[in-house]
């Protein structure tokens, strides 16, 4: 899959077989930054720490794969000190909500134009296994996902949806790793849009996921479209309305429906960039 | 890989073989190059040789990554699967071994291959077959081999069928099986064991081990266990819990120990007991995470901003892992102060067989000081008392409150703003530690008493060290200082410099931080040398058994 | 103002005279505490570093003034090792919506019984006057607040309520510290409250607020009272509804109007404790 | 009191006196205790002497939470107003003024007691009275001076009208106003200077007024400035803001510098230019946050995980808080590291009025080694070098990229988890600071230079002895030597040690870290005294006068 990009190196990725991030990988090496017509040498990708931020070691782009939650600190500095530059922050659901939750709503309420990507596979993946705060928890006894390892058990899961949405990003978007042209015109967009936005990579782990959660995912998914109605899940009893991403309240009601129910696939928020 | 050392383990630990399997992982995140290797001893779980006697190897294109690590003489049996690289020199003692096809045929699948090659070699070390059938069937851990029986038997045959050699391995000292675990289990078992009932933690290699195993000791033990969202919340946890009467324990590693430093501090001086483990990886920063070093050392004793004393103990084999483990919550909770213990990658990872009665003898239970009920006057949290301890209560304790903070406070624990309650702030909390430096226990020496060459060694390095010592016969010529106590660090490591003439320090770190700490606070002899490299490779007896021969020749 | 209750030492508050934690400070000790029949060795309170986060000082329970925004991880801690303490979680906007920003949305989720207690003064007091993430921003020259300390300025202000919501903290309310009997109401039915509860306590910095802050804060305060309309900002242009605290989307309603236009006295929402 | 110290100090200043006003603070969080100390000199901002010519006190209820940083004797001039604790002993020379009163007669409000009393202490030390209302008209800082003239023109008065005392005042050196800043401040200018131009920061007593003019300086100049969310962001901001070539500074205390040292082993480990200023205070944990200690050099020298090898210097008077700013700016480039500027809160708050020029003489501007357009190959970030130093691409250069991270890399940049790529990064961080050795200009020498008594000091304690050696006249039988640059340590306090037969340490921290920061690096001499306390209370002049007599006495 590399080695078919400028904006590849030659190092092999360690991923995993089958690991979503090869998606990532492709959308943004092979049609998100040519698209884009961007330069490598005025790409800047920083990551935290886990699978999905091992990324930069594997675009020839400038990149830095720092520390575990702290991508978007780096990313800003970055980008206020030159600003000519495309700085995007990658990381995992546990950089960007565990450790590194603290610096997400920051990040939001300054809008900057940074991309952050939060590509969530549910899991502590690089650690191997451990629950990150998106994992869904299970029924004490089903060993098909990981049980809530606490007592007394946490049940709900932190949406990044409605959490980066509270904040009011100025761009919010979802997608699914295995979608590639899907992901790389969300992620083509976010890039474009010339404020902060947050992306959020559903992402199989092929090995800590259970094969279950993303063929539910890939079932449930809903996809977005600007001015078609939204297909939402029956439990809701809501009537649909037609998917306006201007719309902060809808934004906001989207969010609100577990990623597990309905994934929403698309753009759900498009405000302004900095004043 | 880890799976084939593991039963390969059991079965001979069932038949009462001691031994220990450290592991050596690549770059990959999962199905990359990882290996194990394995001793077996009828006594103590002694460090595998440099060399093996076998080798088995089921993919020469990742056996590079750690090769290093690995060592292979010209009269180990190796015995390979696939193809091997063009370049690479095997020993006459190879041979290619279809594991994966016998297992394709026999199982209809090659990820069976690992219970081949587990039947092969129990045959060639050898182990009793009667009593590896008996245990297969038996042992629930073994469940999977019983599953594939024919698989293993298919690999027990290959010895025949293709004249592998066959060892001789002495008969195990008695037949009791053997107990298996890692440093980061023997770590969770020693803290339980001292009553440590509230765990949180975030995840971290080579320390999530330890998160899991307190995961599963608590939960039937009715304790605490939460997964915090970072490691300055579970540091701040176990505050909060430790608080409450709870002895409470945290695990990470050096990116982690960094981000609690703040947290330290305020257990330091507030005076709250905590333990926080520190598997040491290769640093600085992310490092290697998947290999040893001790390069934490320095953090550990000096880390944080202010005079915060605390106190620090190093595992330095998996025994001690246990040990130190519960001596450390006692240390925590009888003086009131937050405990680092130090472990390493290796100790972490590596799975030792051994007697169960080994890890039995644990130190007896150190209770807090607590204030009698019937106390005159407002309670004073931070009583002046000549040891520097003040009894304690329990937040929630029936009849008492009080209120503190990190900032200098008087007895009662309210804030207070002049030197002289800074002054004794300080004095309070270091005077309470010094008892720790007649704490000669915790200082092993070995070796030749007279001697005027002595080694020190800490943490895993010193288990490499005193193996060698033994292996060269060196224990009549030289003698070795360990001392399980860093911080403060006892009076006897200064006895023991007092009477040599020479000195060896020996360190997995780059820049010495061991020596430079051990100079900070000794007189260390004139004639003093320091064998320190950087970590990512553990120290091999071959390797040092050049440095220690060299040290006892000169000295 | 102390010594009245039993909840209260002999030390005397450093705080300014005319400071809004003395408000806070006579309702938990002259009312929250004994209208509750707590006793003072079953309470802990824990703070982080500020003028709010002095208050366990003068409070005759079992305290501690922790550090800077993490009095939240020590609380929990507490809480679950002895679950029949009652915990509070004192500290100012600096301290759970800045460098403590990344415990909040975590403590939320966990729901344990604790009450949070957020003194929003708006401002970095005790390090005297630097903004904070809920400090209003004032245009260039108008120095009658603080200046938006920032290259580019930063403006869009973190709204601890519209956070806490958009996570779904299971009960979320808002008080006045110069309202002591609405506080105190509104606190003590936080504490009762069995899961986690995040009280907003509006409270004027007299040295570091403009004057004019907390005079249109009080001018523009809309109190909710269960069953009856809530007053709306005009600019809204939205139809009023019957206040339903138990009514998360319109609990979001709410926490969508900044506070500098309309701040809401009262539960916002209340949901379950834990399962 | 500090408004009245302020105004008092410009007046004098535009005189042309030198002089140095450190800060006091109580408990109360405003309107509680304050006191400034102040003195005037012709030369130079000499320190302040412990017993004060003239006391003016507003309020002896608030006196005594302070009472023991200020001194006060039996020839001290007290002008105090309102009511004095029956206990307290005033000396003979005390006069109640009712400054209240006269300002409430005469503006109309009690808050002009300050201006009354600028009015009387002007005349009594004694200002020129002409020069002083010509300043009152034309400088802007004295503009609520001329508003409220009145009430000064009233203090004047009161000098002749209740026969105060009126002292004898050297003529200043020559007239030339001098320049009015505090530690804080000059630490700015000497990063603005050495061309930093982003700073991050996140609000702590006592370096919040680093941040404060930061912000002033850059707002003009373009530069970047931004309050992040916590320490941690300000730094991962500084490191994002440097990849880039800008040079960027963050400013703290303890707490916060215990928050980065994560960051700062990830700079260390790739090599990013970075500059943490710590503005030290009581420790440990919130401590005593306004007042002095000099216990965070543990924390600076050996903070964080792994062996993370960074520069560290101590600025120990004003001039040196400017110039070493842009010393640390310099040496973060040139070497690619993460220095700590140590400062305290005594040097950060006390306001020096000086020479113009002594701040004019900065270290001249050092660059990043810059990799040439015409590279060879790939670029390589970490290319080997004799002196460990590679070329540094910056980020969004045109014509170069590279990937990086805290891992173990190669020279490339790309992990790398093997022994020999670590061993060799370890090696080249290690070697490029090794030629800081060589700075002798960052270690002072002064006193008899063949003397074999020697005393060793750093930071603001420094200063204190400096001045206690000359008010002693001991510069003809003792030299001190005072490192400027602490780690790693100049060569040149290992000679100066070399020619001593006793040697004493002086130092502001309980534990007395200094003193096991130099015997981990150094030999010392056999005879070494130590002399340490806990800070909250910085050195008088008395104090270390006794120190260093009975020192010089039995040398
Ligand atoms: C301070 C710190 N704590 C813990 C770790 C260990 N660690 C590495 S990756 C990771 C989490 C990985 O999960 P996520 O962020 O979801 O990324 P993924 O691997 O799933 O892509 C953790 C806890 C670390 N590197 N640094
Ligand atoms: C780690 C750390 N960073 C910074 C500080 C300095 N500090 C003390 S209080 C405070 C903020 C105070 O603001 P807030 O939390 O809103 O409380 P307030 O004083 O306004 O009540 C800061 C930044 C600290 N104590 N610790
Ligand atoms: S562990 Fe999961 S996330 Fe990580 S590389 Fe493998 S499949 Fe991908
Ligand atoms: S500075 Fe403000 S918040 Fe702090 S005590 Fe004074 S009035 Fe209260
Ligand atoms: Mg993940
Ligand atoms: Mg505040």
């Amino acid at each position: 899959m590399q080695g078919n990009s400028k904006f590849t190196t030659d190092l092999k990725p360690v991923w995993c077989r089958g690991c979503g991030n090869f998606g990532l990988y492709a959308a943004l090496t092979r049609n998100v930054f040519p698209s884009l017509g961007l330069e490598k040498d005025k790409i800047f990708v920083v990551s935290g720490i886990g699978c999905a931020s091992r990324i930069p070691g594997y675009m020839d782009t400038y990149g830095l794969n720092g520390l575990h939650g702290r991508s978007l600190a780096i990313a800003q500095g970055a980008k206020l000190a030159r600003p000519e530059l495309t700085v995007l922050a990658v990381g995992g659901d546990g950089d960007f909500f565990s450790i590194g939750a603290g610096h997400l709503p920051h990040a939001v309420r300054r809008n900057f134009d940074i991309t952050c990507i939060m590509v969530n596979n549910f899991v502590y993946a690089l650690t191997k296994g451990q629950t990150s705060p998106t994992t869904p928890s299970a029924p004490p006894g089903d060993s098909t996902f990981l049980p809530s390892r606490s007592y007394p058990p946490v049940n709900p899961l932190l949406d990044m949806l409605s959490y980066s949405v509270s904040t009011e990003a100025s761009f919010i978007a979802q997608s699914l790793s295995t979608d590639i042209p899907h992901l790389s015109r969300i992620l083509t967009e976010a890039i474009a849009h010339p404020g902060f936005s947050l992306v959020g990579v559903l992402s199989p782990c092929v090995t800590f996921n259970p094969p279950h959660l993303f063929a539910s995912i890939k079932d449930n998914a809903s996809y977005l479209v600007e001015g078609e109605p939204v297909k939402l899940p029956e439990t809701t009893g809501r009537n649909s309305w037609l998917h306006d991403p201007g719309d902060m309240a809808h934004a906001m009601a989207l969010a609100r429906i577990p990623i597990t129910e309905m994934p929403f696939l698309g753009v759900l928020y498009r405000g302004a960039g900095p004043q | 890989m880890v799976l084939l050392g593991s039963l390969l383990q059991r079965l001979a630990a069932l038949q009462g073989y001691c031994g220990q399997m450290p592991r050596y992982y690549g770059a990959q995140i999962r199905g990359g190059a990882t290996a194990i290797r394995l001793s077996f001893d009828i006594e103590r779980p002694s460090l595998p040789h440099d060399i093996p006697d076998i080798l088995v190897c089921f993919d020469f294109s990742q056996y590079h990554e750690i090769e290093d690590e690995l060592g292979l003489g010209a009269k180990s049996a190796v015995l390979y699967d696939g193809l091997v690289p063009s370049h690479f020199l095997l020993p006459d003692t190879s041979l290619p071994v279809n594991f994966d096809e016998i297992s394709q045929s026999i199982t209809g699948s090659p990820r069976n291959k690992n219970i081949v090659a587990l039947g092969t070699l129990a045959r060639m070390l050898p182990l009793s077959m009667d009593d590896a059938r008996a245990a297969i069937d038996e042992d629930g851990e073994l469940r999977v081999v019983q599953r594939n029986l024919p698989a293993f038997l298919a690999g027990v045959e290959l010895v025949d069928g293709l004249s592998l050699p066959v060892l001789e391995l002495s008969p195990a000292a008695d037949q009791r099986p053997r107990v298996l675990l890692h440093g980061n289990s023997a770590v969770a078992e020693g803290a339980v064991r001292a009553g440590c009932r509230a765990f949180f933690g975030y995840p971290i290699t080579p320390a999530s081990e330890i998160m899991q195993a307190m995961e599963e000791a608590l939960g039937p033990l009715g304790g605490v266990y939460l997964q915090a969202e970072d490691e300055i919340a579970s540091a701040g946890m176990v505050l909060g819990a430790s608080l409450t009467g709870m002895r409470a324990l945290t695990a990470t590693s050096g990116p982690g120990l960094d981000l609690m430093t703040e947290m330290l501090g305020l257990a330091s001086a507030a005076e709250i007991p905590m333990v926080i483990v520190d598997v040491q990886r290769g640093g600085p920063s992310t490092g290697i995470p998947s290999k040893s070093e001790q390069s934490d050392l320095g953090h550990a004793v000096c880390g944080g901003h202010g005079d915060a004393p605390r106190a620090v103990l190093a595992a330095w084999d998996i025994e001690s892992c246990c040990r130190l483990a519960s001596e450390s919550v006692n240390i925590a909770e009888e003086f009131q102060t937050p405990v680092i213990l130090l472990s390493d990658q290796w100790l972490g990872q590596t799975v030792i067989a051994v007697h169960e009665d080994m890890l039995k003898a644990g130190p007896a239970l150190r209770q807090r000081k607590r204030p009698l009920g019937d106390h005159q006057g407002p309670y004073q949290r931070y009583a002046w008392s000549d040891d520097g301890i003040s009894p304690m209560a329990n937040v929630g304790d029936k009849g008492f409150t009080y209120q503190t903070s990190g900032l200098t406070h008087d007895e009662e624990g309210r804030p207070a703003f002049d030197f002289q309650a800074h002054q004794r702030c300080h004095e309070k909390r270091h005077r309470k530690l010094e008892t720790l430096k007649d704490r000669h226990d915790l200082v092993k020496v070995m070796g030749a008493e007279d001697s005027r060459a002595g080694i020190i060694a800490w943490g895993s390095t010193a288990q490499v060290v005193i193996e060698v010592m033994y292996d060269l016969d060196l224990q009549k010529q030289v003698k070795i200082c360990l001392p399980e106590l860093l911080c403060p660090l006892p009076n006897k490591v200064q006895e023991f410099m007092d009477n040599l003439d020479t000195l060896l320090v020996v360190e997995l770190d780059f820049s010495g931080q061991f020596h430079a700490y051990l100079r900070s606070c000794l007189e260390l002899p004139a004639r003093t040398r320091i064998y320190a490299r950087a970590g990512g490779r553990p120290f091999s007896r071959t390797e040092l058994a050049g440095v220690l021969t060299e040290f006892a020749d000169a000295g």
